[in-house]
């Protein structure tokens, strides 16, 4: 997939196979997942996951390529998820005929007139404007949603039922396995045209237009109008995101559009790294089996997704995928072998110390919040005394000597690095 | 004949300051024109105004007889009009080869366009290889801008004011802070890209002006002093007065 | 590198099936409601209490069907409707039939909802709701569904409580009726205006406001207001902050009014409101707490108390959830989800404080007594937050008296 | 009515001048250092849990002078550690590290002071009612924040104006370039300014903890208004975000005070509306209804008609 990541080069030089291979590719992976996670938690997640690697794209359309900051991407998710919970209870209630699987059309086209509506005044500006008129339609549309309830159903929300309306070969998309792939298809169909939709002159100026605002006018492009596209499309395909919500979950609520998704889907989009095409869909995929498996474990599951984040934005701003990229230089020079005994020498204190570090956090946790007198509590099926003397060295003793041996193998690891890089490195991939 | 670009009592103020002081000026079409003058005399204040960066607060600009004053800069740049930078202003993240594409989409009408791939588009991609080859980076074209180096920079500053083929280039200080083999490559591929074209060019370097410009214009506190041909304007008293007096000054 | 990450997720998951291996001979209730967030401190309150009451009233009396022991699982689902959805789907995944909730109508609608369309897709994967504290009448009304059963007094209910005991007081001319602007404060708004118009005619609603929810950082303006309007009596069906601004507010405006509430109290929120509201906030719920009804109760509650001492039984209703269900099982001789809600139907049953309750068969609302207490620091044996004030009971509605027939509910029963 | 009038004027201009006091920090760090801090009201609620916690081992008092130092420095060492290091990834990185750093804030003091509203209350000699006015207290705690805001106003204003570092903040402000030049150690004014300002967020939050409560949420309550206050004031602009701190204040009071609906317009005009429509909830819409909603209104017409705001006078 990394060749899609490269702001790609020249012309149509490249053979046709080789340019679909990571598309064949992600497609067969998208039809082989559900046969090797079938439980039906593994279903659920995927599903959701599909959702938000679209939402995210969308998000990043803005970010990442257009340079616009937005505090309020749900209310097009949202909206989109609305409308289209809608239209299946007027499918349902036989106003008329339309195929369920196509519902997250309305979806889509709603978050365009509305990123039409909203686009045509906030892409005047990029930057901190930009941020706060996104900020401020986002929080007017949540509290709008509580207030008109004819439309948004007040906080219970609307729900629909996905079964009505005219079956696709005999499949009513009562099964999860049967939504998983139609959101699969969905995500397959959309993921392609966001990333064509990079490739075009919009897309591309869009880019331009990030890079130097200025400097695009001065080539005969109007950096609002060149944002304002952008705007729309991702509208448009957050709408279609919501749309699948609504057919996934057969109820949208007003949680969909309110400030915390918006700001899921910034920490979504930049845990996975806002300047790769494929960033959005690894935080995506991340973000969600971190909040649907970590939260299973730990009650403080947030206040690592927290640390996580603002972690990632202090040292690697690039994210997830940018670190991964950083690699590729040695890994064309082949030197990707020399570093593994480095990263092993590094890693190994390294987890020691986080783990002591969690322990640490998660000890002090039981403390706080168990019941008097229970003062034995698990970890990764290690049991101990929260209150034990011996507990808590062994904690410090992880998170102290665990940092120290880090902190001594850092210095290794940078010359395996340098080596592994040498002669300097030309490429870093595309920009942050 | 209308002439490419004419000034007529153009004016501009900051505030309290008036920059640029009546500027009347005529260039015509396939001359190149040089715009000389001492710090602060408002050179690059004129080509802003004349590209729409700035706002005119008198006076008027025409572009081939027609008003373009107070247009935004893009539509300036659609009517035949390109300029580049006095400091760098590319776009840095995206590759050399982007850069000079990013120039040409407009001109090849590809406007907004959501619906072609450009990847695709063998004209386009052919005509961009030409200019790349044309400013010397094609064994850089895959970098991307932002790590070239301050020579290859100012080249792609050029390339990707010229690759959209106006027929009125605009060049501030096209080879301030280079060596002197580079700006003897500099000239070589300004000449080359202006060819049949109109030029316009604020130089400190005597050497490039006098190399290249078929007239010029000395601007002196915000007013053209004098426009003539370059062996009028060396032997110009008055202009080597003014010239050297403001110099004494600064 | 995507490969990379998928085989991380299939190591994830491996993990996750590892640690969900479980042992046949427990009943897994799941509980799914607020464990992190702002809600968090009411919803692990009411956690402790559903695994207290599993331990005590059930599996240290020797479980149920010979032996086997209720097990109480915890899903987070961050008040969120969607949260919910997905947490249910978990808990289907691990083979739970049972589910209790009761943070939020909002939730409990979702929930019964999805667990309609659940038991109609996949009947061997069929799902039990009982519903231990959202109110909403809509939900044993023209929304029940069979699988639904609702053990707390609903909205309705607890108003028609309240406003006898309005009406009994002769004094009271003119109420004031402020709610959250959503449908649970909006219904609550409804049946106030509509039960003084019938009880008491006489009575002049001065004020009926909805603020929006969670939003309002001061309600001193809402206070003001109050106090203009002359109110001799206040209505509110808010909770959570929202309860703990409206009664300081009030307090510190000095209006000397009775403030009639449905959730003020415990979790912190007796303790924040403290002496600002003595003698003025009334609560109604369905359990009594001061006196202590029962010796039993009183050892129950002092029990848990040890427990988890900063905590108390806030929900009663909870210990009648577990009871119950266990009984349902014991008379089904099964743990089929359709033979424990048949028995269920209709059951009677006293409670640990002696009262004569019994599930509705129409639309599945537990009959029961209802009680209006007064939050004061006199006379309180068992107190809230370790604060000294607690609630002390004023009045009683007998079961006959609190129920509302059912409305609309049409039931579809499995054949 | 005047009765109402008189307290919602008072409670107005009670809400406003605490808004003040976060507004004038954000004001303050914007103008310098061109970032808008999303986290600065959790260094309010920071205030707020520190004072509870000293409260109830030293007293209130104690707790008044100390927690706001002490979320000073927490201030001082984000900025030094965290906000000076990310600056090299640009503006939007800034503005995203605070987004994430109000984030982790919430998570944090939930962690260690738990989801549950504290008990926080005011000092036993200001628990008693002022004065009272036509049958309704004033309590003289609102009283004792109307006072502690004046007197950081009349502290701020002075400092701005007459002493040596407020020349110097004022410069920077003005040209931040050619303070470095002219000698001063600006990172270290810089630091100095954020942790002043999130000393003043701090003792906002002390003195509100009391009145408005002590919860995890009470930064997320506040937050967005603030910055609404300090965008509709102008960015950049004290004296902007003193009289947008004023109009929020008295504009949210009075919309509560004053019950008048959509549905009583169009009866002056005779129009009456069909109850079942989808537009129902827009014609019984009423001013308490949306009183909160009102400030992002006011946001979004600003930063379209007047991006400047009201006072400023640079857009971003």
């Amino acid at each position: 997939m990394s060749e899609i990541a490269k702001t790609s080069s020249s012309a149509a030089s490249r053979p046709l196979l080789k340019t679909l291979t990571p598309w064949i590719g992600f497609l067969i992976l998208l039809l082989a997942l559900p046969n090797i996670f079938s439980s039906n938690s593994g279903l659920y997640t995927m599903n959701l996951m599909g959702i938000f690697i679209i939402f995210a794209l969308s998000y990043n359309m803005l970010l990442g390529q257009g340079g616009m900051l937005s505090f309020g991407h749900a209310v097009y998710f949202g909206l989109g998820g609305f409308m289209s919970v809608h239209f299946m209870n007027y499918i349902e209630d036989g106003a008329f005929v339309f195929p369920m699987y196509l519902i997250p059309i309305f979806g889509g086209l709603i978050g365009l007139v509305f990123g039409i509506i909203i686009g045509s005044f906030s892409t005047r500006r990029a930057g901190t404007v930009f941020a706060m008129i996104s900020l401020g339609v986002g929080e007017l549309m949540a509290s709008s949603s509580l207030i008109f309830v004819a439309f948004f159903g007040g906080e219970e929300g609307v729900s629909g039922d996905r079964t009505t309306g005219p079956e696709l070969a005999g499949i009513n998309f009562g099964q999860d396995i049967h939504i998983y792939y139609l959101i699969a298809a969905w995500v397959f169909v959309t993921v392609t045209l966001m990333y064509l939709f990079s490739r075009t002159p919009a897309g591309r100026m869009a880019n331009a237009v990030r890079d130097n605002a200025e400097r695009a006018e001065f080539v005969g492009y109007s950096q609002r109008k060149v944002r304002f596209v952008s705007f729309c499309a991702s509208g448009f395909f957050a709408g279609i995101a919501g749309g699948l919500f609504a057919l996934n979950f057969e109820i949208v609520t007003e949680e969909n559009l309110n400030a915390l998704t918006s700001g899921t889907v910034l920490l979504m989009a930049y845990i996975g790294g806002v300047g790769f095409f494929i960033g959005p869909i690894v935080g995506a995929v991340l973000f969600t089996l971190l909040q649907s498996i970590l939260s299973n474990y730990t009650d403080i599951w947030q206040l690592y997704v927290g640390i996580l984040f603002v972690l990632t934005v202090m040292y690697v701003p690039q994210g997830l995928t940018g670190i991964i990229v950083m690699h590729s230089a040695a890994w064309r020079m082949k030197r990707l072998g020399s570093l593994i005994l480095p990263y092993i020498r590094i890693g190994i204190p390294a987890l020691a110390m986080l783990a002591g570090i969690a322990a640490f956090l998660e000890t002090i946790h039981h403390v706080r919040t168990a019941f008097e007198g229970d003062t034995l509590m698990s970890l990764m099926g290690i049991e101990f005394d929260s209150h034990g003397v011996v507990s808590w060295i062994v904690i410090l003793a992880l998170v102290f000597v665990g940092g120290f041996l880090t902190r001594m193998q850092l210095r290794q690891l940078r010359d395996a690095w340098e080596t592994a890089n040498k002669p300097p490195a030309q490429t870093e991939g595309s920009g942050s | 004949m209308t002439s490419a670009i004419e000034l007529q009592d153009l004016r501009k103020s900051f505030g309290p300051t008036e920059i640029i002081r009546g500027v009347n000026l005529t260039i015509e079409e396939g001359e190149r024109h040089a715009i000389i003058g001492p710090n602060g005399a408002g050179k690059s204040t004129l080509f802003h105004l004349i590209s729409g960066r700035y706002n005119v607060s008198g006076g008027s600009v025409k572009l081939h007889g027609e008003n373009i004053s107070n247009l935004p800069p893009f539509e300036i740049y659609r009517k035949g009009l390109s300029r580049s930078f006095q400091v760098t202003n590319i776009f840095p993240n995206m590759s050399v080869f982007e850069n000079v594409r990013c120039g040409l989409m407009w001109v090849k009408d590809y406007k907004y366009s959501f619906w072609h791939l450009v990847d695709r588009q063998r004209e386009l991609n052919e005509r961009t290889a030409e200019v790349i080859e044309e400013i010397g980076l094609t064994s850089r074209q895959h970098i991307p801008a932002g790590v070239l180096t301050y020579a290859e920079q100012r080249a792609l500053e050029i390339g990707i004011a010229a690759a959209g083929g106006a027929d009125v280039i605009m060049l501030d200080e096209p080879t301030a802070g280079m060596s002197h083999s580079e700006t003897d490559q500099a000239i070589a591929l300004i000449r080359k890209i202006t060819v049949g074209k109109t030029l316009v060019m604020v130089e400190h370097d005597m050497g490039v002006v006098f190399d290249l410009a078929d007239r010029i214009s000395v601007l002196v506190y915000g007013e053209i002093i004098a426009s003539d041909t370059p062996e009028n304007i060396r032997n110009s008293k008055a202009v080597q007065e003014a010239y050297l007096g403001a110099e004494a000054e600064e | 590198m995507k490969l990379k990450s998928k085989i991380l997720i299939g190591a994830a998951f491996a993990a996750l099936s590892a640690f969900t291996a479980q042992a046949a001979d427990t009943i897994k209730i799941a509980f799914i409601d607020p464990l992190s967030g702002p809600f968090a401190a009411t919803g692990t309150n009411g956690y402790n209490q559903y695994q207290f009451a599993a331990d005590v009233l059930v599996n240290q009396k020797g479980g149920v069907l010979g032996g086997q022991m209720f097990e109480v699982v915890g899903f987070d689902n961050k008040i969120s409707p969607k949260e919910s959805l997905v947490q249910l789907k978990r808990a289907i995944g691990e083979g739970i039939h049972f589910v209790v909730q009761g943070n939020s109508s909002g939730v409990a609608h979702a929930l019964t909802d999805a667990i309609k369309k659940n038991n109609e897709r996949n009947p061997e994967q069929r799902v039990l709701f009982m519903n231990y504290s959202a109110v909403d009448p809509a939900l044993t009304n023209e929304d029940c569904n069979f699988w639904h059963f609702r053990f707390d007094a609903n909205a309705d209910i607890k108003m028609s409580a309240l406003t006898d005991a309005i009406a009994a007081r002769e004094d009271i001319k003119k109420v004031y009726i402020i709610g959250q602007d959503y449908s649970f404060g909006k219904a609550v708004a409804a049946a106030a205006v509509k039960f003084l118009g019938e009880k008491r005619p006489d009575i002049e609603i001065v004020g009926n406001e909805l603020h929006p929810i969670g939003k309002v950082k001061d309600f001193t303006p809402y206070a003001t207001k109050i106090r203009a309007s002359e109110a001799g009596a206040v209505i509110t069906g808010n909770w959570g902050a929202d309860m703990v601004g409206l009664a300081k507010a009030i307090g510190d405006a000095g209006i000397d009014a009775p403030v009639y509430t449905y959730y003020a109290a415990n979790d912190g929120i007796t303790k924040t409101i403290g002496a600002a509201g003595k003698d003025k906030i009334r609560l109604v719920h369905e359990g009594r707490v001061n006196p202590p009804p029962t010796d039993e109760y009183k050892a129950y509650h002092m029990a848990f108390k040890e427990r988890y001492p900063d905590s108390d039984i806030s929900q009663f209703r909870i210990a009648n959830v577990i009871s119950m269900l266990a009984m349902a099982m014991e008379q089904a001789g099964s743990t089929d989800v359709v033979a424990v809600a048949k028995q269920l139907e209709g059951m009677e049953y006293t409670t640990m404080q002696g009262d004569k309750v019994y599930m509705r068969a129409e639309d599945h609302q537990l009959i029961q007594p209802v009680y209006i207490s007064v939050h004061t620091d006199e006379n309180v044996v068992l107190d809230a937050d370790n604060s000294g004030y607690g609630l002390v009971t004023e009045t009683t509605v007998s079961a006959e008296d609190a129920a509302i027939p059912p409305l609309g509910c049409k039931m579809e029963r499995p054949s | 009515m005047f009765e109402l009038i008189f307290f919602s004027l008072l409670n107005g201009i009670v809400t406003g001048l605490l808004l003040f006091m976060l507004a004038s920090g954000l004001t303050l760090i914007f103008s310098m250092m061109g970032v808008l801090n999303f986290a600065h009201a959790s260094f309010y609620m920071l205030g707020a849990y520190v004072a509870y916690t000293i409260s109830m081992y030293l007293g209130f008092w104690v707790g008044l002078i100390v927690a706001p130092i002490l979320v000073g420095l927490m201030g001082a060492v984000v900025e030094r550690y965290g906000l000076r290091y990310v600056h090299r990834w640009g503006h939007v990185a800034e503005l995203i590290f605070t987004f994430g750093l109000a984030f982790l804030i919430e998570e944090v003091v939930q962690f260690i002071w738990g989801k549950d509203t504290k008990a926080y209350h005011e000092p036993e000699i200001l628990q008693f009612p002022l004065f009272t006015f036509f049958g309704q207290n004033f309590p003289a705690y609102k009283a004792f924040m109307l006072l502690v805001s004046i007197g950081i106003f009349i502290m701020l204003l002075l400092i701005l104006t007459r002493s040596r570092v407020g020349l110097i903040i004022q410069a920077a402000i003005h040209k931040p370039n050619m303070t470095a030049m002219l000698g001063h150690n600006v990172p270290l004014v810089f630091m100095g300014v954020f942790g002043v300002g999130c000393a003043l967020a701090g003792l906002a939050g002390v003195i509100a903890g009391p009145a408005l409560g002590t919860f995890p949420g009470m930064a997320v309550v506040l937050g967005s208004i603030v910055f609404v206050i300090v965008v509709v004031g102008g960015l950049g602009s004290l004296t902007g975000a003193f009289v947008a701190s004023l109009l929020i204040g008295l504009l949210q009071t009075f919309a509560i005070a004053l019950d008048y609906s959509v549905n009583d317009l169009l009866q002056l005009f005779n129009i009456s509306f069909d109850a079942d429509s989808a537009f129902r909830d827009l014609w019984t819409l009423s001013l308490p209804q949306i009183a909160p909603i009102l400030p992002y209104l006011l946001l979004v017409l600003i930063l379209i008609f007047r991006p400047t705001g009201l006072f400023g006078n640079r857009e971003t």
